[in-house]
């Protein structure tokens, strides 16, 4: 049986302006041990997937249907009341910006002891043994003092280790980390990335790493699904996307990549135009504003919406240009172009 | 007003009757009366019952009389108090040498020995006056009261930096030695050439000048007799010491006075107090409106300021026959008026005065003052009718205004178009901002044009329209005023506002606009006039040349509608204070 | 309001990722919220009430010399000579659209019109004088910081702890006795003395916010920009920072006019508003309390006062929701 | 922080200090300025038909005639060492902190101010309670439940709260439970709490319902848009992400963060409601230190006009001063220094 499993999701939220299609039936798969990172830009809807998997949409204005499969579970049709108690237990969340993610009025020892608690009736004295553990366990030196220092007092890489100690306290078999190292300088991003492997070889979980870096997911990941406008447009192993894409929007990705061991003065090759609107989402392919290769769909990009289709040994794609002009494109004008850079 | 004199007929016809049916006396009392009421069964509500005669008289003892006022007044210390409710109130606890005869109308206007045992003696062509205590009379700590008190009460009633409230007469009229300053600064000063005291009993005071109408000095509060042992100046408030029937409880400075009986106080020295009830409840500071519902109730017994219901209780009080059966409707010896100052031009000329009397709408300005029965009657004179010397004036119209006349007057002061002038009032005096609206809204038909400046009333007089030099400087042509009678003669009503000599370049004057050397001779023909009648002549006089000139624009006699609280006995309006008279009322 | 409902809802329905693209283009800010404003049906009808009341102030002449009778004028004869209530009780007829005040007979429909002058007149100029040294004390201490910030910062609190109220009775009671001094008498007096109390005692409200925004605008990346091009003080001031105050100033000016109509009629009411005849809200008020049992009397100047300050108040909180939808208090 | 406390109070002093001097010059110097003499100042202090020697003694006595830097310094040194008065007929002792010796009503100002903070310390203490509770209950409503039919009437009616005046809506129900229904006291009465609870609350019921609508119709708005904003914060998104029940997420994590600037606005409005509720006291004749404050302007009584203001500004800075402190209290990112 597969620990997690999305069987065309769709997260809706009406607004005054129309409905809002962040999540549009999506479907993946995840199994313990693995890690899977989500790709995008901003408003593509992995963090609403994310948070649609945790059940915090529930009880709001959301729309959500499709399925929603952990560990045997259905959690869509399932009572918010039994998806919170599987919440910090069962799975867990690493928010992007720790600052804001943790409550400024509690120390961290607090707010670990808390989610602890929660899940495990414990005395406080056992809560925050536990909580030192944790912090001792993500590396924070003098853990039983800093136990007992507010969010503020930390510095950004500490409050990240603080909040993955959190996420962790209850032993979680699914832990999904909404772009984990943005708010980090670079060197400290290594470290919690190290960090984050090494964790969750230890416990065993499923990971999902969301995130718009595709540097993040390179270290990390065994699958990738890149999302834009709601739906996956590609999906596949590390080696699939990083050597093997097929969609001109992770073409588009790998090429405004940062790399370390690019020289500085070089730029990157942003993605041209903005993201869609999630209302009025353009028609056929969504990306078809800011393909390039659009024109060479046949006038199908426009109208039809293409389908994620199997390109080969479980690497999807959801384009219509042909598997061969795919090939041919990245094989002859993107990936010079990313060598020679 | 025949309608108002047939009522007051039958008022006084049915309070007959009812003493003539009533049998039986109250128990304890010391005297049966005439007017002798079981107190159980009230008399019949009768509207203005308490005018003319005694209404529900009784002489049963006991109860709480529950007394209320909106505003606290000056003080209680009887030589530090200038308000009319206090006057009257003060001699439940204090007795002066002479007081009003407890009685309604009229008979309330006379004068009876309280602590002296009879009126005084003149001698000396009216400039010495002789006064013999009564005997037996004591303070409520059981010390006799001798004439030495009554003299150290007016001595220290006289100084003015100290006590500022009280009256001026003894300051004016007695016979002090120059270094004589205060009875605080100088104390070792001899003063018996003002005031003898050649034993206990007998006081004897002298005069600068003669003056014929001293038992109403020896009325005021000042001869209320003060322990000069017990005396702390502006303190004494706090601890008067009683020589009435009835002594403080409590005094809690704005919110309450309580006074219950003095043991020390005998009812064979005293012919006129009844002292009917156990204690007085006075609470201070009560909301003006809810006094008037509580009054009208029946939870409260009297409003201690006696001039009448609010505004707003008034339309319910005379829409409902059983509450306006409870009512009385005295007019007050005070006049409501609009002096017209002749130091502003074009004012100096008395034709420019004239038009501004021709042009006021006078039923506006009795409108202004609460109408016929809160206002009063349209004024046609300064002295109202209650003033001994009154004569009806008929100099003005008093209609709703004249503009014919007006534009005549005006034409003959050389404004035929009119003119402009400023008008001063208390602008927290909502009688007074109608006054002056309605005065600014008649004269501009007549093309006078009026810029309305209200002040506030406590700065009133002593900065704004009272201070000569403040009224040139802003052109101030007009100015609200009112006046009520110290006591009931010319001389208590009339020489604070006619007398010129009165006006003092510092300010602080009530007298705004009669100079005239005319008026003032005429002032000092009567002040040595013994012959009472005589005496109120030159008062009418005086009344008469104030109109002539057009110094004032009288606007009302004043009315209250008065509420009797329900269970009251020996109810009576008090010709004297012009409401009930607060010596002799009984709880039934 | 376009700002997400839903706490947990994605940021990205407010982000402008989520508008279409294609309307975001070519809009300045204004339009923006032009756009959101018209939207907030409240907010409009706050603002359709707000011109109505200015044009009523306005034409006041002219529709009580429709409607009514001159404000000031005695209509004894409506008046009942003994109780000095209104025949009738109130007096409401086709003439007197709001029946007539006790004691003089005055057109009541008038006075609340006129009022409306003087309310909206004081409200409007102490709200301008207040925005005016608010903003320049604000940017001032804002921009230049140090000893100048520190300063004015303490000045500000010595205004707060003033009882504003209280001193502002006194005041105008101490100011009134130059009267005879100045150029200007009567009621153009008062009602400067008036909008300069009001607007003098309550810039230090609008002074901190504009300080605060101007510390934040300061700091901001624009601005850093500017400065790094090698732009001088008075650019980054007049260019940069002062557009972007129009929006706070704008807002709290809106939410200043009503407490300022509020605080007019606490004067008036208190008595030391505009001298009579002339009519105000607060000074009806006043008066009416005495004829609590003619109700009508009090309802009228105290709907006016309702009205007039619930309608700023619903056109400043939408306008605020328009230009600032991050601020959705 | 010790430091930061003693600095703050110091502060403090000075701002009162800074406050007296202005009230002091507008009541003593601007008069003068306008042409007014000494005994104009003490023509107020005086009764009917004083004589111009007796005006002239009084200034001499009231010290008007002094330089008024001199009559400050004398305010002050009262302040500090108590003050001796000439009431004429003896000396009055005017015990330190002496803010001056009202001659109208014969009562050092303090001890007036004194017997009147009690009735203002219960209207502002009862309304405070009911605006906090109802306040704040109805804005956490209105937030959780936004959009909602209650959320809108709560929300007009809290917007017609504070469109009202409260002279107003104090006269309206005044009428109507007052006099016309007599379920309420009629104002103009207080009992202190320690004779009679019951009678205290009594009298004090509808004054405190008045006031307190005005405040909790803007607490209730403050409220809302605090929980609003709180609630959409990310560490509301981690708490819930946490498993916490949704009761713990609001009153835990969202009503604690959304309440603590509603502290602050607390106790500024506390503090200046403590120096007196003027028009809710004139409305209801409650003998406050607003009323105080209003018969002091109305009566021109200069010592005490002054004494009024002083304890106004006094609670006013004092507030601020423990509200700062309190802030450092709950919201630990904050550093007194």
């Amino acid at each position: 049986m597969t620990f997690l499993e999305l069987k065309d999701l769709r997260i809706h939220f009406p607004s005054d302006d129309g409905l809002v299609k962040s999540v549009d039936g999506l479907s993946f798969r995840l199994e313990r041990g693995k890690t899977l990172g989500i790709v995008g830009e901003s408003g593509s809807g992995k963090s609403v997937t994310s948070l649609g998997i945790l059940g915090l949409h529930k009880g709001g204005r959301a729309k959500i249907s499709g399925e929603i499969w952990l560990d045997g579970e259905e959690l869509v049709s399932a009572s918010a009341e039994h998806v919170r108690t599987l919440r910090g237990k069962k799975m867990a969340m690493i928010f992007q910006d720790p600052l804001s993610a943790m409550h400024p009025f509690y120390t961290v020892g607090a707010q670990i002891m808390e989610a602890y608690r929660i899940h495990h009736d414990v005395s406080k004295k056992v809560a925050r043994k536990h909580a030192i553990e944790m912090l001792d366990r993500v590396g924070i030196p003098q853990p039983d003092r800093r136990v007992d220092s507010h969010p503020h007092e930390f510095s950004g890489g500490m409050r990240q280790r603080a909040m993955i100690a959190m996420a962790l306290s209850c032993d979680p078999e699914l832990l999904i980390a909404d772009e984990p190292t943005t708010a980090l300088d670079v060197t400290v991003q290594a470290q919690i990335l190290d960090l984050m492997r090494d964790l969750q070889r230890d416990f065993n979980a499923a990971l999902i790493i969301i995130t718009h870096d595709l540097g993040v997911v390179a270290e990390l990941s065994d699958d990738i699904l890149v999302m834009y406008a709601g739906k996956a447009i590609e999906y596949g192993t590390a080696e699939d996307i990083f050597e093997r894409p097929e969609h001109p929007y992770t073409w588009g990705l790998l090429g405004s990549m940062p790399r370390l061991d690019r020289e500085r003065t070089e730029r990157l090759l942003p993605i041209k135009g903005s993201p869609p609107s999630l209302i009025n989402v353009p028609s056929g392919c969504a990306f078809h504003p800011r393909c390039v290769y659009a024109d060479r769909t046949g006038g199908r990009s426009t109208s039809d919406v293409p389908e994620l289709l199997e390109s080969e040994g479980g690497h999807l794609v959801r384009c219509h240009l042909s598997r061969d002009v795919r090939r041919a494109v990245w094989e002859n004008e993107i990936k010079p172009n990313l060598e020679a850079s | 007003m025949t309608k108002k004199s047939a009522a007051a007929v039958v008022a006084a016809t049915a309070a007959l009757a009812l003493g003539l049916t009533a049998c039986g006396g109250g128990d304890g009392g010391t005297k049966k009366t005439e007017g002798g009421n079981s107190g159980a069964s009230a008399a019949k509500d009768v509207a203005n019952g308490a005018l003319e005669a005694v209404f529900n008289p009784s002489d049963k003892k006991g109860g709480t009389l529950k007394m209320a006022v909106s505003e606290d007044w000056d003080s209680v210390d009887p030589g530090d108090t200038y308000y009319a409710m206090s006057w009257n109130l003060l001699r439940i606890y204090g007795r002066p040498l002479v007081t009003f005869n407890p009685g309604a109308g009229a008979k309330g206007r006379e004068l009876v020995p309280d602590l002296a045992e009879s009126l005084g003696t003149p001698s000396d062509g009216g400039k010495t006056w002789t006064y013999k205590l009564r005997a037996g009379v004591k303070f409520e700590d059981g010390a006799a009261i001798t004439s030495k008190d009554v003299k150290y009460a007016v001595l220290r009633s006289m100084d003015k930096t100290t006590l500022v409230n009280g009256p001026t007469y003894f300051n004016d009229w007695l016979d002090l030695p120059k270094d004589f300053k205060s009875v605080y600064k100088t104390p070792d000063v001899n003063t018996d050439q003002a005031i003898e005291t050649p034993d206990d009993q007998t006081i004897v005071f002298h005069l600068n000048r003669p003056y014929g109408g001293f038992d109403y000095f020896a009325a005021l509060p000042g001869t209320v007799p003060v322990p000069k042992a017990k005396d702390d100046g502006v303190k004494y408030r706090d601890h008067v010491v009683a020589s009435g029937p009835y002594k403080f409880e409590k005094v809690e400075a704005g919110k309450q006075y309580t006074l219950v009986r003095n043991e020390n106080w005998d009812p064979a020295t005293d012919p006129i107090r009844k002292a009917l009830p156990d204690r007085y409840e006075i609470s201070l500071g009560v909301n003006a409106d809810d006094l008037d519902n509580r009054l009208i109730a029946g939870d409260l017994h009297v409003d201690v300021a006696g001039s009448g219901v609010q505004p707003a209780a008034l339309s319910r009080v005379l829409s409902d026959p059983a509450i306006k059966a409870r009512t009385d409707n005295p007019t007050q010896a005070r006049t409501w008026y609009t002096s017209i100052i002749g130091d502003v031009p074009p004012l100096d000329n008395i034709d420019c005065r004239k038009a501004v009397i021709y042009a006021a709408d006078r039923v506006g300005l009795q409108n202004a003052y609460g109408g016929e029965f809160a206002g009063g009657d349209i004024a046609s004179s300064l002295m109202p009718p209650s003033i001994g010397g009154w004569k009806k004036l008929d100099l003005y119209p008093t209609g709703t205004g004249d503009v014919e006349k007006a534009k005549a007057a005006l034409a003959a002061c050389g404004h035929p178009d009119g003119f402009e002038t400023n008008m001063a009032y208390r602008a927290d005096r909502p009688k007074e901002k109608a006054t002056a609206e309605s005065l600014q809204q008649a004269l501009a038909k007549a093309g006078i044009k009026l810029t309305l400046k209200g002040y506030p009333t406590s700065d009133y007089f002593a900065l704004y329209a009272g201070k000569p030099d403040f009224v040139k400087k802003n052109s101030i042509g007009l100015a609200t005023n009112g006046w009520g009678a110290d006591w009931n003669d010319g001389f208590g009503f009339m020489s604070q506002i006619t007398d010129s000599r009165t006006i003092r370049a510092s300010g602080g004057n009530y007298n705004l606009s009669v100079k005239n050397p005319e008026i003032d001779a005429l002032i000092d023909k009567a002040y040595v006039e013994t012959d009472t009648a005589k005496r109120d002549a030159l008062w009418g006089e005086v009344d008469q040349k104030v109109m002539e000139n057009a110094y004032v624009l009288p606007s009302v006699y004043a009315k209250s509608v008065m509420v009797r609280g329900t269970g009251m006995t020996n109810v009576a309006v008090s010709g004297a204070w012009d409401m009930y008279d607060y010596l002799n009322l009984g709880v039934a | 309001m376009t700002a997400p409902l839903d706490p947990t809802a994605p940021a990205v329905v407010a982000a402008p990722s989520g508008l279409p693209a294609g309307t975001i283009q070519g809009r300045s800010l204004g339009q923006i919220a032009w756009m959101r404003l018209k939207r907030d049906k409240v907010a409009m009808g706050g603002a359709v009430v707000v011109v109505l009341l200015i044009l009523i102030a306005i034409f006041a002449p002219v529709l009580v010399g429709w409607f009514g009778h001159p404000p000031n004028e005695f209509h004894q004869e409506m008046i009942d000579p003994s109780t000095m209530t209104p025949k009738g009780g109130t007096g409401i007829s086709g003439d007197f659209l709001f029946g007539v005040e006790p004691l003089n007979g005055r057109d009541i429909f008038s006075r609340v019109l006129y009022g409306a002058r003087i309310s909206l007149l004081i409200a409007f100029f102490a709200t301008l004088l207040s925005v005016v040294i608010g903003t320049v004390m604000g940017v001032v201490a804002g921009f230049f910081g140090g000893w100048v910030d520190t300063l004015i910062s303490r000045a500000m609190d010595a205004f707060l702890a003033f009882p504003l109220l209280v001193f502002s009775l006194a005041l105008i009671g101490v100011l009134a006795q130059f009267e005879t001094s100045l150029a200007v008498k009567g009621d153009t007096l008062r009602i400067l003395l008036l909008i300069f109390v009001i607007g003098f005692f309550n810039w230090p409200y609008i002074g901190r916010i504009i300080r605060g925004q101007t510390l934040s605008l300061r700091e901001r990346e624009f601005v850093d920009a500017a400065r790094s091009l090698g732009a001088r003080g008075p650019y980054i001031l007049f260019r940069e920072i002062l557009p972007n105050l129009i929006a706070p100033v704008l807002i709290y000016a809106t939410l200043l006019i009503p407490t300022n109509v509020l605080f007019e009629a606490a004067l008036s009411f208190l008595g030391v508003g505009i001298p009579a005849p002339t009519a105000t809200w607060g000074g009806m008020l006043s008066d009416a309390v005495k004829y609590y049992t003619v109700p009508h009397f009090m309802f009228f100047p105290g709907m006016a006062i309702f009205i007039t300050v619930l309608a700023f108040n619903l056109f400043g909180d939408g306008l605020r929701d328009a230009l600032d939808p991050k601020s959705s208090r | 922080m010790v430091t930061y406390i003693i600095r703050r109070i110091i502060g403090a002093v000075l701002m009162l200090a800074v406050v007296s001097m202005v009230t002091f010059a507008i009541f003593f110097v601007v008069p003068r300025a306008a042409g007014a003499t000494a005994d104009d100042f003490a023509a107020r202090y005086v009764g009917k038909s004083a004589t111009e020697e007796t005006v002239g003694n009084l200034a001499d006595r009231l010290g008007f005639n002094d330089p008024v830097v001199v009559q400050y310094g004398r305010w002050v040194k009262g302040i500090v060492a108590g003050a001796e008065y000439d009431t004429g007929a003896g000396v009055e002792n005017c015990p330190a902190p002496c803010f001056g010796y009202s001659f109208i009503s014969h009562q050092p100002v303090w001890n007036d101010l004194l017997d009147r903070l009690p009735v203002t310390v219960s209207l502002a203490s009862g309304a405070a309670v009911i605006w906090v509770l109802a306040g704040v209950a109805t804005g956490v409503l209105s937030a959780l439940r936004k959009g909602s039919v209650f959320d809108r009437a709560a929300m007009g009616i809290a917007l017609a709260g504070v469109s009202l005046p409260v002279f107003f809506t104090g006269i309206v129900s005044l009428v109507i439970f007052s006099y016309g229904m007599g379920i309420t006291a009629p104002g103009g009465s207080f009992t202190p709490i320690t004779e009679n609870p019951a009678e205290w609350a009594y009298n004090m019921i509808l004054p405190w319902i008045t006031l307190a609508f005005l405040y909790a119709a803007g607490y209730a708005r403050l409220t809302r848009a605090g929980m609003l904003e709180t609630m959409g914060e990310d560490y509301i998104r981690t708490a819930r992400a946490k498993g916490l029940p949704e009761r713990t997420v609001i009153t835990k994590h969202g009503l604690r963060a959304a309440l603590t600037p509603i502290v602050t606005i607390f106790g500024l409005d506390f503090g200046l409601l403590l120096g007196g509720a003027v028009l809710t006291e004139s409305t209801f004749s409650l003998n406050g230190v607003g009323k105080f404050a209003i018969t002091a302007i109305l009566k021109n009584d200069l010592p005490q006009i002054m004494g009024v203001t002083m304890l106004t500004a006094f609670f006013v800075v004092a507030a601020n001063l423990i509200v700062d402190l309190l802030y450092a209290v709950v919201d630990p990112r904050v550093r007194l220094a």
